[in-house]
């Protein structure tokens, strides 16, 4: 191809340069491949955990309560309570009759009791999904012959009654509803306090800050904040809400909270500690979404005569607002995921009743999966999963509706 | 026609509410300094403390009166090895991959995949680690070698959950680096290759730069994985294998039991904190400047 | 600033070369006209005719290259007076072509060798006068010497004068002998076109002030247009 | 070599159509590009000009919805047929951008990195790299104006400058044809001039092809002239192509003569 007067000054192994482009094309390829199988055997480990052959044993032998080959699900409501009544101690009966009367209760909800409080269960082992598909004869066998009295059951920890019961030393009838009733609290304080905070120190930063050095500062410190570890914020909230503040974080101040002793470490603090946390995203995001309304706008609603706030309230803010959502939104799913912080803050170990107002102690979703998971017994790893995957949902869900937010403000 | 300039009180009162929230986050920034510092005087003001001993002592036993924090320093900059050590090639690897050679369709799946990964709370990769690297290590390198609560597999799984981040800030990096860089590089005769890593990677070397020492920052700042995984009790040892508590792991693991205020336990945790809130946000400062001076470059 | 428009400034060139070439072909012309006049060499005439159509073809050229220049170069200040002013020039010369083919036709006519014989030489001279007029005017265009374009169309003051002696004697001789009358009257005609040479001249001098200093005006008469300042 | 025909042009182009998706935004397209000439492309936005440019050297490919049907013949052979490397004809081709875009590296590594990496070796009877540099920038009258301050960065000097370094950057690569797609339109007029000027003078030795939505820059610089306009469905056809001089005095097309007197619709 080459023309006269065409010095040849170079020489190109251009197949070598080529090849060499392929291999690292690959390199890379392999590099995002590996993320993705992480995430897919995360996601495979959990659910690996969360549904499998259980061998269940019972104390009471079921064929005590009722005859050969029939199961309590037969059996009439009468019937039932009277199993209930012939069990059950006396002092035992009368509290569960106290809580909700053995007339009113669903026949499912007896078939429960008489479950839980007469045969006590006993999970004595599990096994992951993976091995209860490839192995499932070995498996009933092995029961048979180490759990003779044992009923091998193909179970999902992951079911309603996770979300409808408390926490329970008994794993088979332990739930994440304390847990998730915590998170939901916590996270409508963290809201209602960062919300505005947020969107207000962006609007300042945005709309009205000149470029000071104290505003230069403040959005600089904002930015340093949304890289402090989360487990400052925590040590921040233990300091100030949970000790400085307890007359008021325990509800003392006001003649509520738990024994009207002045423990901070309540629902208030925990939800207080996290709007901290996820102040300088939602500032941040908020920012963002205020600079992408464009200048026109304001300069058009100025010209008609606007004030400032009225140009902000009724032009700047609704555009904004999706964007703002967004933001939040992802914002929030950090929040519900944050566990460090709240270890700090002072989460509830132990805690069996619905919180019922910010001055509640609390655990929540994150913590419960972080005291199961620490347990040494396997039989907490599968609810620890179970409770996992309705976190990860629960995220998932948010994140999706922000998505959502997002894609319909681009339009 | 009055055009004399008048005062508007509802406009003011606004006003003032955004000014107080732009001056929170200062409060914020001022009270960690401040609570959390002066806790940390009361314990370095402490008698039994001992400034030196401190910062050079391999022991940290409180009820022994020891507060040497190597053992919890070195932990984390095991672990935080670890991670960088997954985190970086991975999350380079698939920022390149995802911004100079992934068509759009493969990026619109991917970037959800990361943005997932990213979003996963920190206890999932805790549990992660004790139930899935844990289990494999032990597999590959023997039970007696590794231990169930230790370093190494702490430090992996934090790799993967700063491998998002990693991933995302290069990318922004990489796709600043103005499309008619790459166009002239083409145009020039280089293949892929060489325009990717001769002209892109260079051009985006300060954003990548200030990835890294953000992925460094949070690897020393992560908790739960570490509180899960690596171990409970300070044990100053170098072999990834063996369990070794981190400054964060200490924290969270003391501060979850019942501690008694004004104790030297309790003021311990916010000198420990306040070492750890100076250390990040160094590096936070650092990683800032770098990110916005290659911004400014290609303005 | 070192720069400067090369390519545009070496077009420019080649139009005041081209338009310096015709000048040359047609005082050539006239010069042939006025010898083929004073020793009636009809071969030479004919010649100068045939070569009128050659100087028409160069100033059709030039007018499509400066048009083209127009086109392509946008010229503005200077250039574009430069350019207008080679139209108009390349027009005059052209003109002025054709008064030699006018002589020369007219030297085809002239049966009365005695009645030229007492002009010629005041012809000859007319056109020698006109001649270096119009040379000079091209040297100041080329040297862009305004001062000396200014003094040029003084000279045709001579000229006039010369064509006024001219004609008045051939008028005379008219009168003394009728039968010179068709003579008279075509060697008045050359006089005529040689005084034309000369104002076309002054028109050529007017446009090289123009394309040096912008101003618009008659040299040599009333002040009749004078553009705003450049 | 080719038939003496032939061998003037230094690319043939025939029956060319580019489409992005389904769009199709260059329509049959054949033209012949003249060798050691100036050919613009001129015409409308949207016209398809500069992806007709980008044609040439298969820079096309870079966006991936985009594809090209026909033939491109580059001194006699289809840079499009199967066993041509994209990256050799690029080599071959070189291409200049409307922006500058010189690498954020010195001035004299701008250059010298576009001759290494195409494998230029110096020594016997060929330049070093520095002589190399200081040839590629004097031949785009750069090196006067550069040749203190070689190792500043190349992103510290004028627009105009960036553009001319950007052309030096170009023949640092020995291309026989150089595409430039509106190399002037984010410059200042002087600098505009000085690019124009240079293209003449570079003429000399190379092809040079360029784009510009400004008609009098077309004029001014080229010798050949090509104007392309939008179909009814907006694809880009190429209306009239001929003498630069011929295009802009006496069109033939009078959708040619509307668009370069400025009355186009």
């Amino acid at each position: 191809m080459n023309q006269p007067g065409y010095q040849p000054y170079f020489s190109v192994n251009l197949p070598g340069r080529q090849a060499l482009s392929k291999v690292w094309r690959s390199l890379f390829l392999v590099t995002t491949a590996i993320a993705v199988v992480f995430l897919v055997i995360l996601v495979g480990t959990l659910i690996n955990q969360s549904v499998g052959y259980v061998a269940i044993e019972t104390k009471t032998p079921i064929a005590s309560l009722v005859s050969d080959g029939h199961s309590l699900e037969e059996l009439d409501k009468a019937e039932l309570v009277t199993l209930l009544q012939q069990n059950l101690t006396t002092g035992r009966y009368n509290t569960l009759n106290a809580s909700e009367p053995m007339e009113t209760r669903a026949k499912s909800d007896l078939v429960n009791l008489v479950y839980t409080e007469v045969l006590e269960p006993e999970v004595q082992e599990t096994w992951l999904l993976t091995e209860s598909i490839f192995h499932g004869n070995r498996i009933k066998a092995e029961a048979a012959e180490l759990h003779p009295d044992a009923l091998l059951q193909f179970k999902s920890w992951l079911n309603f009654n996770l979300l409808k019961t408390t926490q329970s030393s008994d794993p088979l009838a332990s739930g994440i509803r304390t847990a998730l009733l915590g998170s939901i609290w916590s996270i409508l304080i963290t809201i209602l306090v960062a919300f505005p905070l947020g969107v207000g120190a962006a609007l300042y930063l945005e709309e009205y800050a000149r470029d000071t050095w104290v505003n230069r500062m403040i959005q600089t410190n904002i930015n340093n904040l949304a890289g402090v570890p989360s487990i400052i914020y925590g040590m921040l909230g233990l300091a100030i809400f949970v000790r400085t503040l307890s007359v008021i974080t325990s509800g003392a101040a006001f003649g509520l909270g738990s024994g009207g002793s002045e423990n901070g470490r309540t629902l208030l603090s925990a939800g207080l500690t996290l709007a901290l946390l996820v102040l300088p995203l939602i500032i941040i995001n908020t920012q963002e979404a205020v600079k992408a309304v464009p200048d026109t706008l304001r300069q058009a609603s100025y010209g008609l005569g606007a004030t400032q706030w009225q140009t902000i309230w009724y032009h700047v803010l609704p555009n904004a607002m999706p964007g703002i959502l967004t933001g939040t939104i992802l914002a929030i799913s950090r929040a519900i995921g944050e566990t460090a912080p709240l270890v700090v803050v002072g989460a509830a170990t132990y805690i069996t009743f619905d919180p019922n107002n910010v001055f509640s102690r609390f655990t929540t979703l994150p913590i419960q999966i972080y005291q199961w998971s620490s347990r040494p017994q396997a039989v907490f790893q599968h609810i620890a999963a179970a409770a996992i995957l309705v976190l990860l949902i629960l995220l998932l869900s948010l994140n999706s509706f922000a998505i959502v937010l997002r894609n319909r403000y681009r339009k | 026609m009055d055009l004399s300039k008048h005062s508007r009180p509802a406009e003011i009162l606004i006003k003032a509410f955004l000014v107080f929230c732009g001056f929170f986050s200062i409060l914020i920034t001022v009270g960690i300094i401040y609570e959390v510092g002066s806790e940390a005087l009361l314990f370095f003001s402490n008698p039994q403390v001992n400034l030196w001993k401190f910062f050079t002592g391999t022991v940290w036993q409180p009820q022994a009166q020891e507060f040497g924090i190597l053992p919890l320093v070195n932990a984390t900059f095991m672990t935080t090895l670890f991670a960088m050590m997954v985190a970086l090639p991975l999350g380079l690897g698939v920022a390149m991959y995802l911004s100079e050679y992934a068509t759009p369709r493969v990026r619109k799946v991917l970037k959800p995949v990361l943005e997932v990964l990213a979003g996963i709370p920190t206890v999932v990769y805790g549990y992660f680690a004790l139930t899935f690297m844990t289990p494999l290590l032990r597999q590959i390198f023997g039970v007696d070698v590794v231990n169930i609560y230790n370093t190494a597999s702490a430090g992996l799984v934090m790799g993967i959950l700063i491998l998002p981040l990693v991933a995302s800030m290069c990318e922004d990096a990489l796709s600043a680096v103005p499309q008619s860089l790459r166009d002239a590089s083409y145009a020039l005769g280089a293949t892929k290759f060489e325009t990717v890593v001769k002209i892109v990677l260079p051009a985006a070397i300060s954003g990548i730069a200030a990835a890294v020492i953000v992925a460094f920052s949070r690897a020393v700042g992560e908790t739960m994985i570490v509180a899960m995984a690596a171990g409970a009790g300070p044990n100053f040892t170098f072999n990834p294998f063996k369990s070794a508590e981190t400054m964060t792991g200490h924290i969270v693991r003391i501060s979850g039991g019942d501690l008694s205020y004004d104790s030297i336990d309790y003021n311990s945790l916010f000198a420990i904190a306040i070492l750890l809130f100076l250390f990040t946000l160094t590096l936070n400062v650092i990683s800032q400047r770098i990110v916005r001076k290659y911004r400014r470059k290609y303005e | 600033m070192d720069f400067s428009r090369n390519t545009f400034d070496n077009h420019l060139q080649k139009m005041a070369d081209d338009t310096l070439l015709l000048a040359s072909r047609v005082s050539e012309a006239v010069h042939n006209a006025i010898d083929a006049l004073g020793s009636m060499d009809s071969i030479v005439a004919g010649q100068v005719i045939a070569n009128d159509e050659e100087i028409n073809a160069r100033r059709y050229q030039i007018e499509n290259d400066v048009i083209v220049l127009i086109a392509t170069q946008q010229p503005v200040g200077r250039d574009v007076r430069f350019l207008a002013a080679i139209l108009e020039i390349i027009t005059e010369l052209e003109r002025i072509g054709d008064y030699a083919k006018g002589i020369c036709k007219i030297q085809l006519l002239i049966t009365r060798e005695d009645c030229l014989r007492s002009v010629i030489s005041d012809l000859k001279r007319m056109s020698v006068m006109g001649l270096s007029m119009l040379n000079d005017s091209l040297s100041a265009f080329i040297n862009k010497d305004v001062a000396f374009a200014r003094q040029i169309p003084d000279r045709d003051d001579a000229v006039d004068s010369l064509y006024n002696d001219i004609r008045s004697r051939l008028v005379s001789l008219m009168i003394k002998d009728m039968s010179y009358a068709q003579n008279v009257d075509y060697l008045i005609w050359v006089a005529h076109n040689l005084e034309r040479l000369a104002d076309r001249v002054s028109n050529i001098c007017e446009r090289i002030i123009y394309v040096y200093t912008g101003e618009m005006k008659e040299l040599d008469g009333p002040r009749k247009y004078q553009p705003p300042e450049e | 070599m080719d038939s003496p025909n032939n061998s003037e042009n230094a690319i043939e182009v025939s029956g060319l159509n580019i489409y992005y998706d389904k769009f199709r935004a260059v329509k049959n397209v054949s033209i012949a590009i003249k060798q050691k000439k100036v050919t613009a492309f001129i015409g409308p936005s949207g016209c398809g000009k500069s992806t007709m440019l980008r044609s040439l050297n298969r820079m096309n490919e870079l966006i991936p919805s985009c594809h090209t049907e026909g033939k491109v013949d580059f001194l006699g052979q289809d840079i499009y047929a199967p066993n041509v490397d994209p990256v050799e004809v690029r080599k071959r081709i070189g291409m200049v951008f409307q922006k500058p875009n010189p690498f954020p590296k010195s001035i004299y590594e701008n250059v010298a990195w576009s001759a290494r990496i195409n494998g230029f070796k110096p020594g016997l009877g060929r330049p070093s790299m520095d002589e190399w540099v200081e040839i590629c920038l004097r031949k785009a009258a750069l090196w006067d104006e550069v040749k203190d301050k070689l190792h500043q960065s190349g992103l510290s000097i004028s627009g105009g400058q960036q553009q001319r370094l950007c052309i030096a950057r170009t023949i640092a690569v020995q291309p026989q044809i150089i595409l430039m797609d509106e190399p002037a339109s984010a410059l200042d007029p002087i600098a505009t001039l000085k690019i124009e000027e240079l293209m003449r003078e570079l003429a000399d030795e190379y092809t040079i092809i360029v784009v510009t939505h400004n008609m009098q820059q077309a004029a001014r610089a080229s010798d050949y002239t090509a104007f392309f306009t939008m179909d009814e469905d907006r694809s880009g056809i190429l209306v009239e192509y001929d003498k630069t001089e011929k295009l802009y005095t006496n069109p033939s097309d009078s959708k040619t003569e509307a668009y370069i007197s400025g009355r186009f619709g």
